[in-house]
């Protein structure tokens, strides 16, 4: 049986193919830009002709992500705290504690060890804290998001920025740069100061090991050190975490699929 | 005759402007970098120039502007909030509520008939209903901010934003257009999220006429018919609104007697 | 004061409704031909921010109070021969550009919408307002009242907190006698006790039919949407008691034949909401993502005593009511603790959750989440916090914790 | 941020006497607690220390305990704990400081802060006094004494309130005899209360010399520190000889012309809790532009005792109830904007400062409509800043500095007084 999840986020589309609920098949990424459905589809595409399957073959199809109800070719929808969270467990099985943090979001979850929520706590009205905040700190030093973290790693002074909200910070980093304050410790600082956002969540939710980030950020190693710097806890991360709620999704899927015996339900077509 | 100048160093843009007799001989407006001392020199500069004239005929030099404590080679330094309030009585005299919206806040300052400041209220810090705002979804829709004033005004079916924070807003901005809705329809959703929220600080200080509309985002058209709109006033918009600060300054700088040490 | 910009109703532009008439006798709503219909015409009632109801009582001249949530003996002012009117804010109809200036930043919505209802003069149907003192923000909102409605009568309401001593009864008493005078003075009819009995007995019929309606929402879930359940609760502090006990007994008929649909959801509890309310939206969503509401605190003014004793002192029954209600919520120092209260209270709904739907900025509300999460947490019974305001850009984070949070429950 | 070079100007002796008094206190806490020396809980408005301490408790003031830490910069670990257990970033930082450091153990700089054996809330002014006092009985489950005392909503309080206060008054004497085995000796709370009323009437003098011009008082920021006397150890010997020593220098200060700042230039009347994490950064902004706090009515939280609410030997319960009622915070707003209309008046003051706290809606729900009316009806220059008394994080020095200064600025110009300052950042 072959599951796919698609998580439609602000910022990326991921996909991820599943064999029978245990083996990872393709995963695949587009940037969201407009129209998130036709982003989700050209990611199924990729992910079917990478490991030679018709669209058809593909059994059941789980959403996730904001714009879940948006796809309409969907049998199930699911919410992506639910999928990340069991994404994380299928990658890392010890991961206790989730921390999510995308574009747009930042979550902090405690998780069962069969990857069910127990207790999560999510940003809601402010973006201040997510990675939009990164993306504008690296547009405004002109840093390629890929070489952010292995200059930050390099800190021997992180200089925190107070503000996070991710449109405002670009004036503090700017003083900083001003005050002549090396590359490498104003980068850092931005890490360090979205990984204090963070440890609020998590404080709430409550930490116990192991702890797990995915989303988008866990492409930067200087973020998983920022985060275990700052809860003092060691932090696992997956190159594949980026995918860590497709992954769930498309294990939610599989679940479902058994459930059904195999036969899927009709796809859902409704949007909204 | 004396000339002076005053340098207002915002968030986003630095101003200069100078003034003699009473009129304004010269002006300038970069956007501001890393270097912010820098800025207040060139923005001096461009405007000396502008106007043909030299450094040493300027007598005082005042700062303002979030940044003011950066024009080094000034003699004063005046908040913007003063500055805005002389300027706009400067400008029109009728002036009894400043509105000015730059790239980083809001502001509502009530004056006398003097120009001097009542009362004033401003936001806290968060990009939402600024001029950053406004940069930040023009780019979403495909714009430049310079151009979005005028687009908005055929709209006839505001979408409703629901969004304050700007990266929230932002994303849907782009949903709208992904739906394929008018652009428009999409900026007079903004513009009356805006106004509505510095509507909110205008009460604070009370709403009396003249009012006078300052700051970058003035220049935007759609932002001021929507206020208009909704105070069912005319609002005052000068040609020169986004240097109101600036010449705020340069007028404090004529009252003092010359040669005060910084 | 300063200068006031008129309001406003819709700032996306668009036409605003026109306002909605109704009948002196409420048939409307007596008659409505089915729970929807009703359900329906009440929305309208409840969205509509010129206050329909109030306006068709007042038409020939009788007198209208607006009680702020959630102590106020609405009988006293129904024994008066006013008409009491729940206050709960604006809802999502109107904006707010005046009573921000006026409070503060961090303040819930109602307690901003009812005071922009007043500053944009959209509450003069009402002859007097009482706002008890149930935390310090209705506390202070009567003072800030009776400068922005310069017009109406205010008062405050001192509520003990006291309830062992033996002073409190006779001190409420001594509070019920200075409401009794303001609202005298506010042209309401001289008090006298055996009306005050009548009233009594009234909304001691109101509260019984009220419990039914909640014993069917629990007992069989799927009869009636938490949304209908809601509206009709909510018509009650809206239009006069004899009016509502009409309509209940009507619900209750249909009711009896109504069909009950279950579907695949999980029981809540529903906690924090006892002033302050949810907009309908994210009331409806709570069901729509997959729950039951099988016990909630929406409109708690109804429950906040079982029954009022109509013989003997009516004013000393109706202070003793208050003294020994056993209801835990809030903004009533609790007689045992709140882990308890909980837990007993989950027991009794026979909820598999709890959702804790608390106003944003409502201190007392959030106060009890903590001991009531740490007793959760002891017998690990899941529950889930949202914060919710009106005019709230955050219903899709809601609708995504509240689907997480069904999610968890559901899959396993 | 600039200095103006000027150290703020303390009463010296009475400070250094105020900070063996707080020395002291803390150390009389260290190993309390049991039945030997029993600990209660009070608050603040409208305590009823001279009761509780005639019982032989020893007596915490948890908001005390918090606005130290605040000023000591303490307060933010503990307030990060509270945060984790679930407390929103909106509940009242006392109360989080406090709970906080009740899950932490108690640590404080100066001294650990013991357990309660009993909690007597004392609901004067605040809803949130209610919660704070359900949080902590449900963590020791130790006994609540619920001392309700009605809103003042008339400026003279009604007999049937006195009476409510009173009933309860005896109720928890009762209480109290049972729980300590101790008999109530009524001479003994006369004694007590007499010797609270001297220093009551100190600290009024003090006050009330803010009305000179100068004024020889800072009555706010300077006033703050002598509110411990006034409010922890009344009806002690200490705390009326205490204000005796303020007042002797507040005279020494008038006869040398040593004033706090040096040359007045504005005087104030403030309104809020100041922003204790940031005291000495928001008095800077104060002193920079030569302004005075001449009256405020923060340090009034305790009672009103100068408007007369001072406890009276005579009529021990009775003054006791009136003084309950008349706390600050438990007067209606109408009773709040009159008294700081008077303040104006009476002090000479040209403008009023209100600090609004992002946490506590007892106090500043409904601050923006005293500014309006003291702006819009009676043309008083008025200035409204918002942060926290407790949480660091809601300070901003750079827009506050920037409020100050436009504020300072104007009237400044209004006054057509000196030439601006070069305002240093
Ligand atoms: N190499 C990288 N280094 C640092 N951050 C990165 C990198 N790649 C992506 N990101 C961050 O990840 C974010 C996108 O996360 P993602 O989980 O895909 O978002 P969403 O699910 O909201 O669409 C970007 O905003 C960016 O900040
Ligand atoms: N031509 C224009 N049309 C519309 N808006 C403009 C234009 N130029 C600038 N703005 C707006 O003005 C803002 C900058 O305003 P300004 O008063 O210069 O800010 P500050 O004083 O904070 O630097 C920009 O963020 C932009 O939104
Ligand atoms: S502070 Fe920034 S990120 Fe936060 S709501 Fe405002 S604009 Fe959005
Ligand atoms: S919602 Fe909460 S804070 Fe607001 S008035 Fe009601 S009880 Fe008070
Ligand atoms: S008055 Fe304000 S600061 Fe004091 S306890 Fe109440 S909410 Fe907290």
């Amino acid at each position: 049986m072959i599951t796919c999840g698609l998580d439609l986020g602000a910022g990326t589309i991921k996909g991820a193919l599943l064999e029978d609920g245990r083996q990872l098949l393709a995963t695949a990424i587009a940037p969201t830009r407009g129209n998130p459905v036709d982003g989700a589809h050209r990611v199924l595409e990729r992910m079917v002709e990478e490991v030679n399957v018709l669209p058809d073959e593909v059994d059941y199809l789980c959403t996730t992500g904001g714009a879940r109800y948006a796809f309409p070719d969907r049998h199930l929808q699911v919410s992506d705290i639910t999928a990340s969270a069991r994404g994380a467990v299928f990658l890392l099985p010890g991961t206790r504690h989730v921390v999510d943090i995308g574009s747009q979001s930042s979550r902090a979850m405690s998780v069962s060890e069969t990857g069910r929520v127990v207790r999560f706590k999510m940003n809601e009205k402010c973006a201040a804290g997510a990675g939009r905040f990164v993306d504008r700190c690296a547009k405004y030093l002109q840093v390629p998001l890929e070489e952010m973290a292995p200059k930050a790693l390099a800190a021997a002074h992180p200089k925190m920025i107070s503000s996070v909200c991710a449109v405002l910070a670009e004036t503090e980093i700017i003083n900083n740069v001003a005050d002549e304050i090396p590359l490498a410790d104003i980068l850092m600082g931005v890490f360090l100061s979205l990984a204090q956002r963070a440890y609020i969540l998590m404080r709430n939710v409550g930490i116990q090991p192991e702890v797990t980030l995915v989303g988008g950020l866990v492409r930067s190693e200087a973020m998983v050190r920022a985060l275990e710097q700052t809860a003092k806890t060691p932090v696992l991360a997956d190159p594949r975490s980026h995918h860590a709620a497709a992954i769930g999704a498309a294990l939610l899927g599989h679940a479902r699929l058994e459930k059904l015996g195999g036969r899927p339900a009709p796809l859902l077509t409704t949007s909204g | 005759m004396t000339l002076v100048a005053g340098v207002d160093i915002g968030s986003t843009t630095a101003k200069c402007a100078l003034i003699e007799d009473g009129r304004i001989v010269g002006k300038s407006l970069a956007p501001v970098g890393v270097e912010l001392v820098k800025d207040a020199e060139r923005a001096l500069e461009q405007a000396l120039a502008e106007a043909g004239r030299d450094r040493g005929e300027v007598r005082v030099v005042t700062g303002t502007g979030y940044g003011r404590f950066k024009v080094t080679f000034g003699q004063f330094t005046v908040t913007e909030i003063g500055c805005h309030a002389k300027g706009a009585h400067f400008l029109f005299p009728g002036t009894r509520l400043v509105l000015d919206i730059g790239g980083q806040d809001t502001k509502a300052i009530k004056v006398d008939p003097n120009g001097e400041v009542v009362d004033f209220a401003m936001n806290d810090k968060c990009a939402a209903g600024t001029g950053r705002f406004l940069d930040v979804c023009a780019g979403a829709l495909g714009y430049d901010v310079s151009q979005i004033g005028a687009l908005s005004l055929g709209a006839r079916h505001p979408v409703k934003v629901t969004n304050t924070c700007t990266v929230f807003a932002e994303s849907e901005v782009t949903s709208y257009v992904a739906r394929g809705k008018d652009p428009k329809d999409i900026l007079a959703g903004l513009y009356g999220g805006i106004v509505s929220r510095s509507l909110s600080l205008m009460q604070r200080v009370g709403v009396e006429p003249e009012v006078t509309f300052t700051g970058g985002v003035s220049k935007n058209e759609g932002m001021v018919r929507t206020l208009e709109r909704r105070l069912a006033l005319r609002v005052n918009v000068s040609p020169l609104s986004q240097y109101v600060g600036a010449v705020g300054a340069a007028l404090y700088g004529l009252e003092r007697p010359t040669g005060v040490p910084a | 004061m300063a200068t006031r910009v008129p309001p406003e109703e819709d700032p996306g532009g668009s036409e605003t409704a026109p306002s909605l008439e109704l009948g002196e006798t409420f048939e409307e709503l007596t008659g409505a031909p089915s729970i929807e219909a009703l359900a329906q015409l009440a929305r309208e009632v409840i969205c509509d921010p010129s206050y329909p109801t109030v306006r068709a009582w007042t038409r020939r001249g009788r007198g209208a109070v607006g009680c702020f949530p959630v102590y106020t003996p609405q009988e006293l002012v129904h024994a008066m021969g006013l008409l009491p009117v729940s206050l709960h804010g604006g809802g999502e109809s109107i904006e707010i550009s005046h009573a921000d200036a006026a409070l503060g930043s961090f303040l819930c919505s109602i307690s901003k919408s009812t005071l922009e209802l007043g500053l944009t003069g959209r509450l003069a149907p009402f002859r007097a307002f009482v706002f008890p003192y149930i935390c310090d923000v209705s506390r202070n909102l009567e003072g800030i009242f009776s400068r922005a409605v310069p017009g109406a009568a205010t008062h405050m309401l001192h509520l003990p907190q006291n309830f062992r001593s033996a002073g409190t009864v006779p001190f409420l008493v001594a509070e019920y006698r200075r409401l009794i005078a303001k609202l005298e003075s506010a042209g309401g009819e001289r008090y006298r006790p055996e009306r005050l009995a009548d009233s009594i007995e009234l909304f001691n019929r109101q509260r019984t039919e009220i419990a039914r309606l909640a014993a069917v929402k629990n007992a069989e879930p799927g009869k009636l949407t938490l949304t209908e359940s809601y509206l009709i609760r909510r018509l009650g502090g809206l239009v006069p008691r004899e009016v509502h006990l009409r309509i209940l007994e009507r619900v209750h008929a249909e009711l009896a034949v109504r069909p009950n649909r279950p579907k695949d959801a999980i029981r809540v509890l529903l906690v924090g909401p006892f002033c302050e309310q949810p907009t309908l939206d994210l009331i409806e969503l709570v069901e729509q993502v997959g729950c039951y509401a099988v016990d909630d605190e929406l409109l708690q003014i109804y429950r906040w005593y079982d029954r009022v004793d109509p013989n003997g002192d009516p004013l000393e029954n109706l202070a003793s009511a208050y003294a020994r209600s056993t209801i835990d919520i809030g903004v009533r120092a609790t007689p045992t603790t709140k882990g308890e209260a909980i837990l007993r209270r989950v027991e009794a709904s026979g909820a598999q959750g709890v959702i804790f739907l608390t106003a944003k900025f409502c201190e007392p509300a959030l106060e009890d989440v903590v001991l009531y999460r740490r007793a959760l947490d002891r017998q690990k019974i899941p529950y889930l916090h949202l914060e919710f305001e009106e005019r709230s850009a955050a219903y899709e984070q809601s609708r995504l914790q509240l689907e997480t949070f069904v999610e968890s429950i559901l899959f396993d | 941020m600039g200095d103006t070079g000027t150290e703020p100007r303390f009463l010296t002796t009475a400070r250094d006497r105020q900070r063996e008094m707080v020395e002291e206190y803390y150390a009389g806490l260290e190993g309390a607690g049991g039945p030997k020396k029993p600990v209660a809980y009070m608050l603040v408005g409208g305590n009823l220390t001279e009761i509780v301490r005639s019982f032989g408790y020893e007596v915490v003031f948890p908001e005390i305990v918090a606005l130290n830490c605040a000023i000591k910069h303490v307060s933010l670990p503990n307030i990060l704990h509270a945060e984790s257990q679930g407390y929103g970033l909106d509940v009242c930082g006392y109360v989080k400081n406090d709970l906080g450091l009740q899950e932490m153990g108690g640590q404080t700089p100066f001294g650990r802060i013991p357990p309660p054996d009993l909690l007597v809330c004392s609901f004067s002014g605040c809803y949130v006094y209610v919660k704070w006092w359900e949080a902590l009985a449900e963590k020791y489950g130790c006994p609540l004494f619920m001392l309700d005392v009605p809103y003042l909503r008339d400026a003279t309080p009604q007999s049937e309130d006195i009476q409510y206060i009173v009933t309860q008054l005896h109720e928890l004497i009762a209480l109290l005899e049972k729980a300590t085995g101790r008999a109530f000796d009524p001479a003994e709370l006369r004694a007590t209360l007499a010797r609270s009323r001297r220093a009551e009437e100190g600290w009024v003098n003090y006050l009330a010399s803010g009305r000179r011009r100068p004024s020889p008082i800072e009555a706010y920021f300077e006033a703050v520190f002598y509110m411990f006397p006034i409010n922890v150890l009344r009806g002690t010997e200490v705390a009326a000889d205490f204000y005796a020593t303020v007042n002797a220098e507040v005279d020494e200060r008038v006869r040398s012309g040593t004033y706090p700042v040096p040359e007045e230039k504005f005087r104030l009347v403030v309104e809020g809790v100041p922003p204790y994490p940031s005291y000495r950064t928001f008095w800077d902004f104060f002193r920079k532009w030569g302004a005075v706090s001449v009256a405020a009515t923060y340090p009034k939280v305790g009672g009103l005792f100068d408007r007369g609410f001072l406890h009276d030997p005579a009529r021990p319960f009775d003054s006791i109830a009136e003084y309950s009622l008349g706390a600050y915070v438990n007067q209606s707003w109408p009773l709040r904007r009159t008294l700081i209309e008077e303040y104006v008046r009476d002090f000479g003051a040209d403008a009023v400062l209100i600090h609004g706290i992002k946490s506590c809606r007892s106090f500043t729900a409904g601050q923006g409509d005293l500014r309006d009316r003291l702006i819009h009806d009676l043309g008083i220059p008025t200035l409204y800043i918002e942060s926290d008394h407790e949480d660091p994080r809601y300070f901003a020095p750079a827009q506050i500095k920037n409020r100050m200064d436009a504020f300072f600025e104007s009237l400044d110009r209004r006054k057509g007084t000196t030439p601006l300052p070069m305002v240093g950042g």
